[in-house]
């Protein structure tokens, strides 16, 4: 039975919400009252939960199963963390309470603020960025504005061609030039070139740390030291946190700015896209410059610093209509008390380890673009695969047939068909072990090369077949409209 | 921990499988200065139950609108949301998805995003819609960068009466690029009209209803901004009010951009919300944010697709019109499950009760010696004048355990010749016993 | 994928509860402290919602597709009762608080009780049966205390043909030998064979109505006149109560008992076969034999009659460990109120049409055994599959690959083959239609005949083949066990 | 009405569909007198805001133990249930299923069930279980009948200290049928024994730890029932203890009944809860209930059934051997939920706990003048007696709030010798703070 579109579904009439009769007033609308149908269709309650029901059942999820997509961070989502962001007092109360009767919530933003100034050893953070990506354009901004309290123009900003596609959109949006930084043979940053690009017109570099080759960038305090020297500050990318969790604090690494995905690091769920939460921990050169709000605590207790005045006059300004992501917040604290200083660190090192274990378990097959030890993924290229007719993607697709989470693939950019696979502390060795034992079933078998449909026809068990994106870009169709129409 | 499934032993296996000798031979490409020797200086963890009571003691610090008559507006709005709305963005299925990049097994959200992004174009009156952004601010801020785009101008007005933290954000967001904004007063009359709009403005933005409740119709100013090249940007952060009003798209809008928190989002003291972006089919390709399609599999059947992904930063990189990259897909998805449940029935009906409760409420307080409402239109929020300031009305009625609205100075700090504004919303969780509260208590702290 | 037991996961030394140290005592066991391993497996977290989550996907459930299963009301279970089933003060106390600490409990469970009287015409309720079969035992223990309080020994209990397998079950649990009464060609109860068995032998009548072949037994007022006319009571089956909600009360048609499947008529969840919840409405009669405990409301508030004494003296006793499902009972309560006067007779009047519309939609090409309008569920026999060599079962079982879960099968007994179909008031006129439409498609397939394995080897679409249950009942497996053993 | 979808249009082409002038030809069958005319006299349909307020009223109006210190048990316990397991049994799949008849899209269901027979069967030592009961009494009822079925003898001893409403259930169960049971005295001080078991003995049936709290070692019991042809029965109300004690299996009990509650099932007032039975490979075909048993599909894959189905009433009709037909089903599965979280060393860490924090609290207690704890062993419930009825103590400490434990008189009213006896319980729930507030509350009011 195949799921018809909602708006397929209706018959005038029908009701999924009971509402009582509105009181009789003279309406003061001034005129504007709606006169056509807007076009909504009319189902009942069952009927709306069950077509959601029947559409959720078309999803892949973790909590169905293992999704080693790299970059991503898909990890184990704790329960006890939705009951929280759902507590009477918690997921109830309206951003513009008075401070008084939200103390607690204002207690609670700032614990969290606080647990992530001690974990990354950083002395301030900007709470609001609702994404990694906005979380990005704060960290930049506050560079940016630091360099106008200086009196300085800045134009370039020095990025890795390794990035996520979001720094260098960042920085455009910031109003620099991106000046990209190709990488060496060990898939760090090339340092010297990075040195000679340095110059008093660039504002800072973008890094990511462990890099999206799943890489720890070894030069980092030469890197700091020398951005520093140039009069530059430095973002580091915060992405890929999970891996150095109590191992390592950007605060000792020459951090100025870096922005932490609370859904991916600190496990607020994905939701199928969002909603995300991006807090920018910033340095004491940057800090000034925070957006607001904030909350600062003082001998009265909690209170918000809503305007750009008084401590906050060197803010570059809001970004955000309120307070920030206060259900992602309440979740990535429970998750942080939680695991608690020994379990953030076992983090790290289990992540890790998983990666190391998948790329040894892997390495005969698939080539590893860089030698040694990786962090918290694992980076393969598509060489093994050459002249196979077999591409990443065709073993992407069939992995959803053995029923798995395609890895991420084809990024990061520099390396040739890349497949970027990261466990996650949340998968165990069997889990880990019946993974590569499929993706080594599934290498060999495109290498003997004998059944090239099994891949270019991948995959088949899944609720639709390959889709035709092409199409749906040439033409896009956007919206359902009603039959006759357009 | 209940999180971590390895035991030691299973580590050490593992270990010997990569071929080190401890786990702090993978970390050795961190800088030996840089590296944590022992724990941070944080509580160990915490059993479920002693987290459970943590944050229940949180949120018992706070008075919850739950609890209290609460007329709470400016931005956020409380609605009663459906039981069964919270149940389902709870299903794992949902809550635990990544991104929909692998369509075949993304199905679910992607069809859900799809009807999403018609019935927001639906009731702004639009052709289509994206698949949301953060909240309402930030849609602002990237509507005006788009008609940059799509003017290639450089300059927006904003209208004085647009939410003073819509503003803020436009503002932040286009401070370092080569845009700019200029603002018209704040107006709590609503009588300020749009200055003339000059061959290098890309936009102008308005809110209807606007910060202060009042109900403009922006045929004219639509008519005004076409003939100049400009394109008209309507903000509703009350999506609700579209269920009893002429819908922007009927009056001329280009870009609509709203809050979408009002149908199926909680409060939650402000975020996470959903950001609502709607336009005209002629500027689909210059759209910010997230697009789902409709196309068909490899046998031909109906699926969805996320598309015009060249429009997005992780193909275009430092070209990318904009950085937003994740949406608010749960939260979209509530809002879109919400709105199945009311259809065009309960949506129609919902907004008639909103605005006959704040009618009914507004005649009460109207009534109060000393106290009058300014609007001659509003929705379901309107702004009351008080003999006092309002600050202080506010936090006394709090200490009642009464939430009676919000100070316009909260938020328009600046102008003391506002301080005595409040605004207040009636939607249909207050019940007439609640009005009759504040009434009561409004007459006696002033 | 397939998903192994959770005994074949664990690994000794995870762990998926963090528990607290344990203070420091000297046991108090009586030197009767557990020495040896339990057995269960040790499993993280994750692992443990993940295996559920995947189980729970292999489930047909009513909030993904039609449940048509005759006697069973399969009906919507609206999300607002379960939210209040775990409200603060609801879902967290203690049956054995002092009274004052839960009166708000006692008055919900009073008000369910109010609510039940009125529904019924009945004066009185007993409340903690734990399930129908439960409620069916309440009441013919309450009708053998009242004979025995008046001193009179009567043996036999009359019992149609077509009855629920319970209802013998029950008689025979209470001491009573069941008398089969037979069915009139009209498929109700046959009235003249009724009045010869009756005799001061015969402690009264159990009698399902609508009865199990989805038929009103017209004679209803007659054959309570005759039971009580011969010293005898009338026990009413309300397992198909649904189909006259608001438009009859047991209390008018002469019944001394029926018990209410609130997990049926009023929508508690069935749970994959529980909890169920069985209150049982009593006439004046019977009520002073009602099992404790209960709820008395006077001046002071709420109070419960725990004890067989006082007003409670000839209770028969005690059914449950404590005062009955209140998890039911909140979730009823809410079914109710959010119906109303209005919203229950539209339940009925909505449950019968739409069995009366599947009855005429399909009555050409699947017989139905009796003439005239159904009630809330519509019968079909077999005649139509004879010579096909496809059974009702092969229907039912090729119905699971076209989406929906069968119809129930063989029952009643007294129809051959029989197929019971009962839709509910939930369902759509849409989903009616594609319904009848499968349906007439499966039966002219099978009359054709050309693809019998079609049937026979369906379902093929279903997480599982077809059963041995055979072999399953000659060799119970009943439980895992570590390899080796046994 | 939105749980009701048909529109007056459709129902009135449904009627023309069937032939039907209008809906009451529908139910002509129903004897004209007995018609009702109109409505019921009840108020009419309300909205979900309503239903919501009105649920939340009645909650409001109890002392929730989550609120309050609470030593409360006899037979009902409050732990901590970890918020996966509430989030499971919501899922669509196992909260709106049927029993699983129909096996090939059953299995979720059927497997858990699998799973839950298998650690009943564990934890109590026995060989097999079934799917579960309706709650502990009811079980210890059950038990009693299938010891009759198998001895084919037709009377039971009941130990007096078997928690007094399954004594009043088991005897209520079996009042009209041909068996018959006899009771023990009440003695809190566990001195009684059982008498000389006679020949016509089915079984005899033991708490333990008994109502008091006390443990005693049952295997020489069990040796006396088998040389007299009798089974043992153990009851076992506090399921946890089961992870610090010595298995009834162990000891020698032939059916092992119990309380499932204190794993993964909220307390609810008294129900539902989940009734556990187990008992030795041999008595298989002998146990009432559901069961599932393991098999293979058509293609040979390991699936699951419900099976031994011929014992039950549906087949045999008035041959049937009991007449209990559902489970406890969601109970079970959350049970089962519970257990698979806690695992060995959960599930044996955990009563470790609460025997731990007993004995703590029990010292203290015992230390207040007055009051002496009667125990000299228990799991994680003890008597206390106090100087003065418990009944009026845990009124009074009710009035402050605390909720100090289950007054013996409240469940055995007759004995006046034993209204000065308090059951205490302590569980991991309680904070040594909780203890002090009772420990202070105590010496104030006695």
């Amino acid at each position: 039975l195949e799921t018809p579109l909602i708006f397929e579904q209706g018959v005038p009439g029908r009701i999924g919400v009971d509402l009582p009769e509105p009181k009789k007033v003279k309406a003061k609308l001034g005129g504007l009252a709606r006169k056509g149908r807007i076009g909504l269709p009319d189902l009942s309650e069952p009927q709306v939960l069950r077509h959601y029901v029947r559409l959720s059942r078309q999803n892949y999820s973790i909590d169905a199963g293992f999704y080693p997509l790299g970059s991503c961070t898909m990890k184990h989502n704790p329960r006890i963390n939705e009951k929280a962001a759902r507590m009477p007092g918690l997921g109830d109360i309206h951003p513009l309470q008075p401070e008084s009767t939200v103390q607690g919530a204002l207690a609670l933003v700032y614990e969290l603020a606080e647990w992530l100034k001690t974990i990354t050893g950083m002395p301030a953070v900007a709470m609001s960025p609702a994404a990694g990506a906005h979380g990005e354009l704060c960290g930049v901004m506050a560079m940016r504005a630091a360099h106008e309290a200086r009196g300085e123009v800045r134009t370039r900003i020095l990025v890795p061609e390794s990035a996520h596609g979001t720094n260098p959109a960042t920085a455009a949006l910031c109003g620099y030039k991106v000046d990209s930084v190709p990488a060496r043979a060990d898939g760090r940053m090339d340092l010297e070139a990075f040195e000679a690009k340095l110059g008093p017109d660039v504002a800072g570099v973008m890094l990511t740390n462990p890099n999206t080759c799943g890489l720890f960038e070894n030069d980092i305090r030469k890197i700091a030291d020398l951005v520093h020297a140039a009069g530059g500050y430095f973002y580091c990318d915060g992405a890929n946190f999970n891996a150095i969790l109590g191992r390592t604090r950007p605060g000792d690494l020459g951090v100025d700015a870096m922005h932490i995905n609370l859904h991916k690091t600190f496990s607020t769920p994905h939701g199928g896209g969002g909603p995300g939460s991006g807090p920018v921990v910033l340095s004491d050169a940057l800090a000034p410059f925070a957006p607001v709000p904030y909350v600062v605590k003082d001998d009265n207790g909690y209170r918000l610093q809503e305007d750009v005045e008084g401590d906050a006059a060197q803010s570059f300004g809001r970004m955000k209509t309120f307070h920030g992501q206060m259900g992602m917040f309440i979740r990535a604290l429970a998750y942080m008390l939680s695991h608690g200083a020994d379990g953030l660190k076992q983090i790290a090192e289990d992540a890790v380890l998983n990666a190391n274990y998948i790329r040894v378990g892997l390495k005969d097959v698939l080539h590893t673009p860089f030698d040694g030890v990786c962090m918290h993924e694992a980076l393969f290229d598509d060489s093994t695969l050459k002249d196979t007719g077999v591409s990443t993607l065709d073993i992407a697709k069939a992995m959803i047939d053995e029923g798995y989470h395609p890895m991420t693939m084809y990024f990061p950019l520099v390396v040739h068909g890349a497949m970027l696979v990261e466990p996650t502390e949340s998968e165990t060795k069997e889990t880990l072990d019946l993974f590569i034992g499929t993706m080594r079933h599934l290498v060999d078998k495109a290498r003997t090369g004998n059944d090239p449909d099994f891949f270019k026809n991948a995959p088949r068990y899944s609720p639709r077949r390959r889709l035709d994106e092409t199409g749906a870009a040439r033409k896009p169709i956007l919206r359902w409209a009603p039959e006759g129409t357009e | 921990m209940r999180y971590l499934p390895h035991t030691d032993d299973e580590r050490r296996a593992m270990l010997e499988a990569i071929g080190v000798g401890s786990v702090d031979d993978l970390f050795t490409d961190i800088p030996e200065e840089a590296r944590l020797n022992g724990l941070l200086d944080l509580p160990g963890h915490a059993t479920e139950m002693e987290v459970d009571a943590r944050m229940r003691a949180f949120g018992a610090e706070n008075l919850s609108p739950a609890a209290a008559p609460s007329f709470l507006g400016a931005g956020a709005y409380r609605h009663h949301v459906p039981s069964v709305v919270d149940h389902l963005i709870q299903r794992s299925e949902f809550l635990t998805a990544y991104t929909p990049y692998q369509p075949e097994i993304s199905q679910g959200t992607l069809q859900a995003l799809f009807e999403f992004q018609t019935q927001v174009a639906m009731i702004t009156g639009m052709d289509v819609a994206n698949a949301s952004m953060y909240d309402g601010a930030t849609s602002c801020a990237e509507a005006v960068l788009m008609a940059c785009r799509v003017t290639r101008r450089k300059h927006a007005i904003l209208s004085g009466n647009l939410h003073p933290h819509y503003r803020d954000v436009t503002r932040t967001t286009l401070q370092y690029t080569e845009f700019s904004v200029e603002e018209t007063d704040v107006d709590p009359q609503g009588k300020t009209d749009i200055p003339e709009i000059g061959k290098d403005i890309a936009c102008v933005v308005v809110q209807n209803p606007d910060f202060f409740g009042r109900i403009q119709d922006l045929t004219a100013l639509a008519e005004r901004c076409h003939e100049a090249g400009a394109l008209l940007v309507v903000v509703v952060t009350e999506v609700v009010s579209l269920g009893a009003m002429m819908s922007p798209g009927e009056m001329g809008a280009d870009i609509v951009v709203g809050e979408g928190q009002s149908i199926g989002v909680p409060l939650s003291f402000g975020g996470p919300y959903v950001g609502l972006l709607a336009t005209r089919q002629k500027f689909v390709r210059q759209m910010p944010g997230r697009l789902c399609g409709e196309t068909v599999d490899q046998e031909g059947k109906r699926g969805f697709v996320l598309t015009l992904s060249t429009r997005e930063q992780h193909i275009r990189r430092e070209k990318a019109t904009s950085n937003i990259c994740t949406n608010a897909g749960l939260c979209s998805l509530a809002f879109s499950i919400h709105m199945s449940l009311l259809g065009e029935a309960g949506f129609t009906k919902l907004a008639e009760i909103n605005h006959a409760a704040a009618v009914a409420a507004a005649e009460e307080i109207d009534g109060i010696e000393g106290v009058s409402v300014l609007n001659d239109s509003f929705f379901n929020e309107f702004t009351v004048a008080l003999p006092v300031p309002a600050e202080k009305v506010v936090s006394q009625l709090a200490d009642q355990g009464i939430l009676g609205g919000v100070p316009v100075s909260r938020l328009v700090p600046s102008q003391k010749d506002l301080e005595n504004l409040l605004l207040v919303t009636v939607t249909e969780t207050n019940s007439s016993d609640d009005v009759a509260k504040l009434v009561a208590a409004l007459k006696e702290v002033i």
